[in-house]
């Protein structure tokens, strides 16, 4: 009975198995879904989506949530692009003026909530809106368009025949997986989802844990929007939208609470599969837009009722 | 920040104020319309209270029952929905204020509209696409926000040109939300389930076409496929021009933007002035794109 | 007499581990029936089967009663409702679904009255200390008018006087005709209640016996399977220079090397509210502590940790541990950077620290991995101070230290403490049980009413004194 | 020291404060603020908001969340609309509908959280997706417009000179605000968001209680979308899109938590009007429309932070 209601789903079999089950009945409809290309497409195609998620992964550990993720993404990708037109600078510049853009933003976050002890979803909620705004005063509300190369290759090149992209987001899912579970910070990141007041009393600084996360989560989120507007070869001051729910849905369907102190990066990365594998399916399948939103919403449900149903 | 104070300032001749709520602002046209709207107002001397209404019908009814209650002269409306967007209309004649619509239309009719039919958008595309393909492929097409009045109108367009060319068949039909990011992972979706079939595509937005075009060059199946969109942006007039998209279609924000200040300031001073003023789409190939490039 | 509730061969397993092995037992209107164990013996486990919160793998419970009401060991409040709602949930005075506030709160104040305890019934859950929630569980299973009570160490923060008051009314009930499951690990209480005992071990039922045929000592024995050297007299530090020097309204203290100082006093007196404040868990206005003649400003625990000063606090559940954090994981929070090479933790190392906790303090738990929420409430308990204890600290505070712990380990860790203050370390130790008190301390300091009333000896002093400075006059 | 460091934040005197601030601002600003036409304008802009606020205050109350708000008001606008054609039903049958509509969607909702206990993040984010499909799919992906005068009166009418959705709201308000505090389902409410495990032992019906909790939120969503549509003359199926978070956002700035159990209708009418007033006022001083998103991203995050404050 110490067990609360709400289950704490340990990344258990169920979701593996949930995404293998989908795979196999794509690839016996679709027979070019197990292609080499398109489960490099597909891959491709969820990095974004899943270095958000990973970032995410740290704040909603600590038992918050981040909401600015799309708007941030949108900022950051303007101010990226703003200093990445042909002969300006190395893209290295862009690049990190993008991720620090994002970590401003999330430091911003994380000190409202730390300090300021304001409900994250509120602080985040502000931060969505004034980033976008911040997006469109950057760029007059205008793409900021005629990127050089050297920054637009980052979302569109390969190394050793591998995307850019998908590089990039296997390393950031490393890094914060070897971070969170074998590093002091990551012990203190549970402590504080799982119980703060212990954690408080067990002499975790609990504030700058809470500040680290949010920042980390900022960096991810302009770095994921420096490989969008890499990708798409502009800065958008209305890319992203949505996109922090596309993420948080990653996470927890990959099992990590939205109370905090339960979960990882693993079930992260499988949920971002499991969401890339519905989008890419049902469009492979060309079912109809229509159709497509419902049966979306079914799946996704179905998949986690599957998944914390195993463990009952 | 702050444009100006009140209208109704004691000293001088108190200048006309015109309301305007936009569609979003967010978007790289309407931004256009806007610009091109406080151009004018400044040389005609007019105090612009121009609103955002970020794509909601609902809050751009808010906004012009706000301009009731401020009093203002005039409002200029640039409707989100053609349905949805009626009763804005309908509660400023009610109260008396002139109101001129801009760009899209409503059911309900207003004192005058400037600007164009999303539905010639599509048919113009679609029929270059068909000239392209002498009337015989495999088209796709690339919708807009689902239910939204330009995705309906540029959509009806293009169904009505396909259905006149029965060699053409719609093999795909799917949204991308008016989003780059979107598009091009749709596109790559396509590359993967119809590969080689598709000879054209459609995006109801150069936002699209510019996703598809970018997905379809990392594929390197460019050559082998049409693409066209609509709206004329610059990032698609210089793809255009530098040979990468093969069409898009140039709707004339700034054209449409003055000519609304215009006919405006026409019916408060009781001048005559057009109740329809239509404002025609033109495609725009690498034959003429130069004429639009600034 | 009839019999209310009778258990038939229970059986309940979490993942490999058998809690409760097979048990049977029969409880009868109006019998006090107390069941015992050591920590980890499956006591809780069983009640909560009782109350139907957990499912039991095989066996029967058969209740005859109408309604059941369980005190649960870890309380079960709303901390946001008030001390009334909280009383008359499940069972409020409603006309068609409409609240009857005047008479919740006429019930809340009326229970409360009849154990002793002066609480607001408008006053939130949250904003009273462990001991007052725990006497607000009691009032509410009190009114629920059930005819089966079970207790699950409902006193483990009480002290003697509202205890006494209790056991007063569980009297009451009993002549009433209710039955009552009680479970505690204070031995007195056992034998002062009881009419028949129960002993479980290892989750097994090991006998059930009529009160008078039992004593303390073969009682122990039956709970352990051994038999207990006798705690006798413990061997003290000698105490040294002055360490920690605190200074707070109404309470002045000193505490030196090798000392051990006891703070007594009645529910609420503020004991645990002056602890805290020593170690910077509430910001305290007016609080001036000097460390070996040093004048410090402690902001946080992490400050004080950082001082050597180190707590065991007794809401456990709130302040104690992370729940679904693993034994490791919880020992060594408080002293990571020991076990890290720089940011990184060296696994090995941690591990072997926390296997020897486990076994110093012979943790009941499937290993180390298993997480804390999954342990008996004395197995928690002994986490916290384990967890304590490895940040090595110069000075101790410990609030309630042994709440839930068995008998025999209660004596163990009465000589783990004695043995650190021979070490030299200067322990605060705050305590509702009079004999832990008056056989641990050096000096002994009682607090009424938010502030110091009197300063005795324990050789030189009775718990009859004790009480009488305690007492709001 | 049993003080958590997460504060509960009782409906304090913060934000009634913040309002009064802002109110003062704005009419010295703009002398036409303090009108009757602009307030009572102001209160009916807010009253769509306002339902669905005080819909969704009771889901938060039990820990849960729902985001599928928007979605549903689209699918009951459109679902209304179908059934209020010129000479079709009497009002009442649309309003019916759409009302039942969305409690239906609340219902499922309640029954996945409550028996599959699966996260509400989860189950509301795939009603949100699934709902806008069949929003799409009834509509046929078109406006259903040409509405019956009766059913669009009561978007645009007034009873004794008070515009109807202005009653509406406050009648849901009130209606709530005694089920909340002075019925025991209101009791129930707050004690399986404070305390799940403890409710459950209490004997309170925790499963009854969620859906019920569901249910209400999805019929007054359903309610709030009959209002749009009449207001706005047309079933439109992307209407709502975003008005969960606003929802939301009133509860929360209003001080319900999102971990539930601590909060209430009054802090949610507060919370609704707040930002009613900052939407409004930004439009009448005419701020740009980038500078809006920063200014009401930072007032929002600011009033917050004063209200919290205020009980530290
Ligand atoms: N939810 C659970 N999951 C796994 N193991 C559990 C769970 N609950 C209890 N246990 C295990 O069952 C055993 C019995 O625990 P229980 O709480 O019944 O002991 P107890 O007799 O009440 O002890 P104490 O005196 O310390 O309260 C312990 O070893 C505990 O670790
Ligand atoms: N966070 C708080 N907010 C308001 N009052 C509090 C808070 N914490 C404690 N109190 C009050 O302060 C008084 C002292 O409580 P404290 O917990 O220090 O007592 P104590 O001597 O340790 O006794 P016990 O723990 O046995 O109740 C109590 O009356 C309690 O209600
Ligand atoms: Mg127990
Ligand atoms: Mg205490």
């Amino acid at each position: 009975m110490e067990k609360p209601k709400i289950k704490s789903w340990p990344a258990s079999l169920g979701l593996p198995v949930a995404l293998a089950v989908l795979v196999a009945a794509l690839s016996l409809a679709r027979p070019n879904f197990l292609n080499l290309a398109n489960l490099v497409n597909l891959v491709r195609q969820i990095s974004i989506n899943g270095i958000l998620a990973v970032g995410v992964t740290y704040v909603l550990l600590t038992g918050g949530v981040d909401l600015s993720l799309g708007s941030v993404v949108a900022l950051s990708g303007v101010a990226a692009a703003c200093f990445a037109h042909p002969g300006q600078y190395p893209a290295i510049v862009p690049v990190a003026i993008g991720i620090l853009a994002g970590a401003a933003c999330g430091a911003a976050n994380g000190l409202v909530v730390a300090r300021g002890k304001v409900a994250p979803f509120i602080v985040t909620l502000g931060m969505m809106t004034a980033a976008r705004g911040l997006a469109l005063l950057v760029s007059g509300g205008r793409p900021v368009s005629n990127l050089a190369p050297g920054f637009t290759h980052i979302g569109s090149g390969n190394i050793a025949g591998v995307p850019e992209p998908i590089l990039i987001f296997f390393f950031v899912a490393l890094l914060s997986r070897v971070l969170l579970t074998n590093m002091r910070f990551g012990r203190y990141v549970y402590a504080v989802g799982g119980n703060e007041n212990a954690a408080l009393a067990s002499g975790v600084p609990v504030r700058s844990v809470k500040m680290a996360a949010y920042t980390l989560c900022g960096a991810l989120a302009g770095l994921a929007g420096v490989v969008l507007a890499s990708r798409i070869t502009t800065g958008q001051p209305n890319a992203g939208i949505g996109y922090e729910l596309d993420a948080i849905a990653a996470v927890v369907i990959g099992g990590t609470s939205l109370n905090g102190g339960v979960g990882g990066v693993d079930g992260t990365i499988l949920g971002a599969l499991l969401m890339g594998v519905i989008n890419n399916g049902l469009d492979l399948l060309n079912v109809s837009s229509y159709y497509q939103q419902v049966v979306k919403g079914l799946i996704i449900v179905g998949a986690v009722w599957l998944d914390r149903s195993k463990d009952r | 920040v702050l444009q100006g104070c009140s209208g109704r300032q004691p000293s001088g001749e108190k200048r006309p104020v015109i309301g305007v709520s936009l569609l979003n602002l967010s978007n790289e046209l309407i931004a256009t319309l806007d610009q091109s709207m406080e151009e004018k107002a400044k040389q005609m001397g007019v105090e612009l209270i121009v609103n955002d209404a970020q794509r909601s019908a609902e809050k751009q009814v808010q906004q012009v029952e706000s301009f009731v209650a401020q009093k203002v002269d005039a409002i200029i409306l640039n409707p989100c929905e053609v349905e949805a967007s009626s009763p804005a209309v309908e509660k400023a004649l009610a109260a008396g204020i002139p109101i001129v619509n801009v760009n899209s239309e409503t059911r309900a009719a207003p004192t005058a509209f400037v600007g164009s039919r999303d539905e010639e958008a599509g048919r113009i595309a679609m029929e270059y696409l068909a000239q392209r393909l002498n009337g015989k492929g495999n088209v796709a097409m690339m919708q807009g926000f689902l239910g939204q009045a330009a995705q309906i109108e540029r959509d009806q367009g293009a169904r009505d040109v396909l259905a006149k060319n029965p060699g053409m068949k719609l093999i795909a039909v799917q949204t991308a939300e008016w989003d780059r990011a979107k598009a091009m992972t749709l596109m790559e979706n396509w590359n993967q389930s119809y590969g080689s079939r598709i000879d054209a595509v459609f995006a109801q937005n150069d936002e699209m076409a510019m996703g598809a075009l970018i997905a379809l060059e990392q594929a390197k199946r460019k050559d082998k496929v049409i693409l066209a969109g609509v709206d004329a942006i610059p990032d698609a007039l210089q793809a255009v021009h530098d040979g990468r998209l093969d069409a898009t279609v140039f709707q004339d924000a700034r054209g449409q933007g003055s000519a609304a200040v215009a006919t405006a300031l026409k019916i408060l001073h009781k001048e005559p002035y057009e109740k329809q003023l239509f404002i025609p789409f033109q495609l725009v190939t690498k034959d003429n794109v130069a004429q639009f490039l600034k | 007499m009839s019999t209310v509730l009778q258990l038939d061969r229970i059986s309940k397993s979490f993942g490999g581990i058998l809690a409760v092995d097979d048990v049977s037992l029969t409880v009868q209107a109006g019998e006090i029936h107390a069941v015992t164990g050591e920590n980890g013996a499956g006591k809780s486990t069983l009640m909560k089967i009782v109350a139907g919160m957990y499912r039991p793998d095989a066996g029967a419970v058969r209740f005859t009663g109408r309604r059941l009401a369980m005190i649960h060991q870890e309380l079960l409040t709303f901390p946001d409702l008030t001390v009334a709602e909280n009383i008359c949930m499940g069972h409020e005075p409603s006309r068609w679904g409409w609240l009857d506030r005047p008479a919740m709160r006429r019930e809340a104040a009326g229970l409360l009255a009849r154990l002793g305890v002066s609480l607001n019934p408008s006053a939130r859950m949250r904003h009273l200390s462990f001991a007052e929630r725990q006497s607000v569980e009691i009032a509410k299973a009190l009114g629920g008018h059930a005819d089966l009570l079970i207790m699950d160490e409902p006193t483990s923060a009480l002290s003697d006087r509202e205890a006494e008051l209790l056991f007063r009314i569980i009297g009451d009930l009993k002549q009433s005709g209710v039955a009552v499951i009680y479970i505690s690990h204070r031995m007195a209480e056992i034998f002062r209640l009881a009419d028949t005992i129960t002993v479980l071990r290892d989750g097994r039922h090991i006998a059930t016996r009529p009160a008078a045929e039992l004593d303390e000592e073969r009682l122990i024995a039956l709970m352990v399977g051994r038999s207990l050297e006798p705690l006798g007299g413990l061997q003290k530090g000698v105490p040294g220079e002055t360490v920690l020097e605190v200074s707070l309204p109404g309470i002045q203290f000193s505490l030196r090397a090798g000392e051990i100082l006891g703070l007594a006093g009645l529910l609420g007196a503020g004991r645990s509210e002056a602890a805290a404040a020593v170690f910077g868990l509430v910001p305290t206005a007016g609080a001036h502590i000097r460390l070996a003649g040093r004048a410090v400003r402690i902001g946080s625990p992490a400050g004080a940790l950082a001082h050597g000063i180190a707590m065991v606090t007794e809401d456990r559940k709130e302040y104690g541990f992370v729940p679904r954090m693993s034994v490791r994981e919880n020992m060594t929070l408080s002293s990571l950077g020991r076990f890290a090479w720089g940011p990184v933790i060296r696994t090995r190392r941690e591990a072997a620290a926390v296997e020897e906790q486990i076994r110093r303090f012979r943790v009941r738990a499937a290993g180390a991995g298993q997480a804390v929420r999954d342990l008996s409430g004395g197995n928690q308990q002994k986490i916290v101070i384990a967890r304590a204890l490895l940040t090595r600290p110069r000075v101790l505070i410990l609030d309630e230290p042994t709440r839930g712990i068995d008998v025999g380990a209660k004596a163990e860790i009465y000589a783990l403490i004695a043995g650190l203050a021979r070490e030299g370390m200067a322990i605060l130790l705050i305590s509702s049980e009079m004999n832990e008190i008056l056989s641990l301390s050096d000096r002994i300091l009682v607090m009424r009413e938010g502030a110091v009333s009197a300063e005795l000896s324990p050789g030189r002093t009775t718990p009859e004194e004790i009480l009488r400075y305690a007492m709001p006059n």
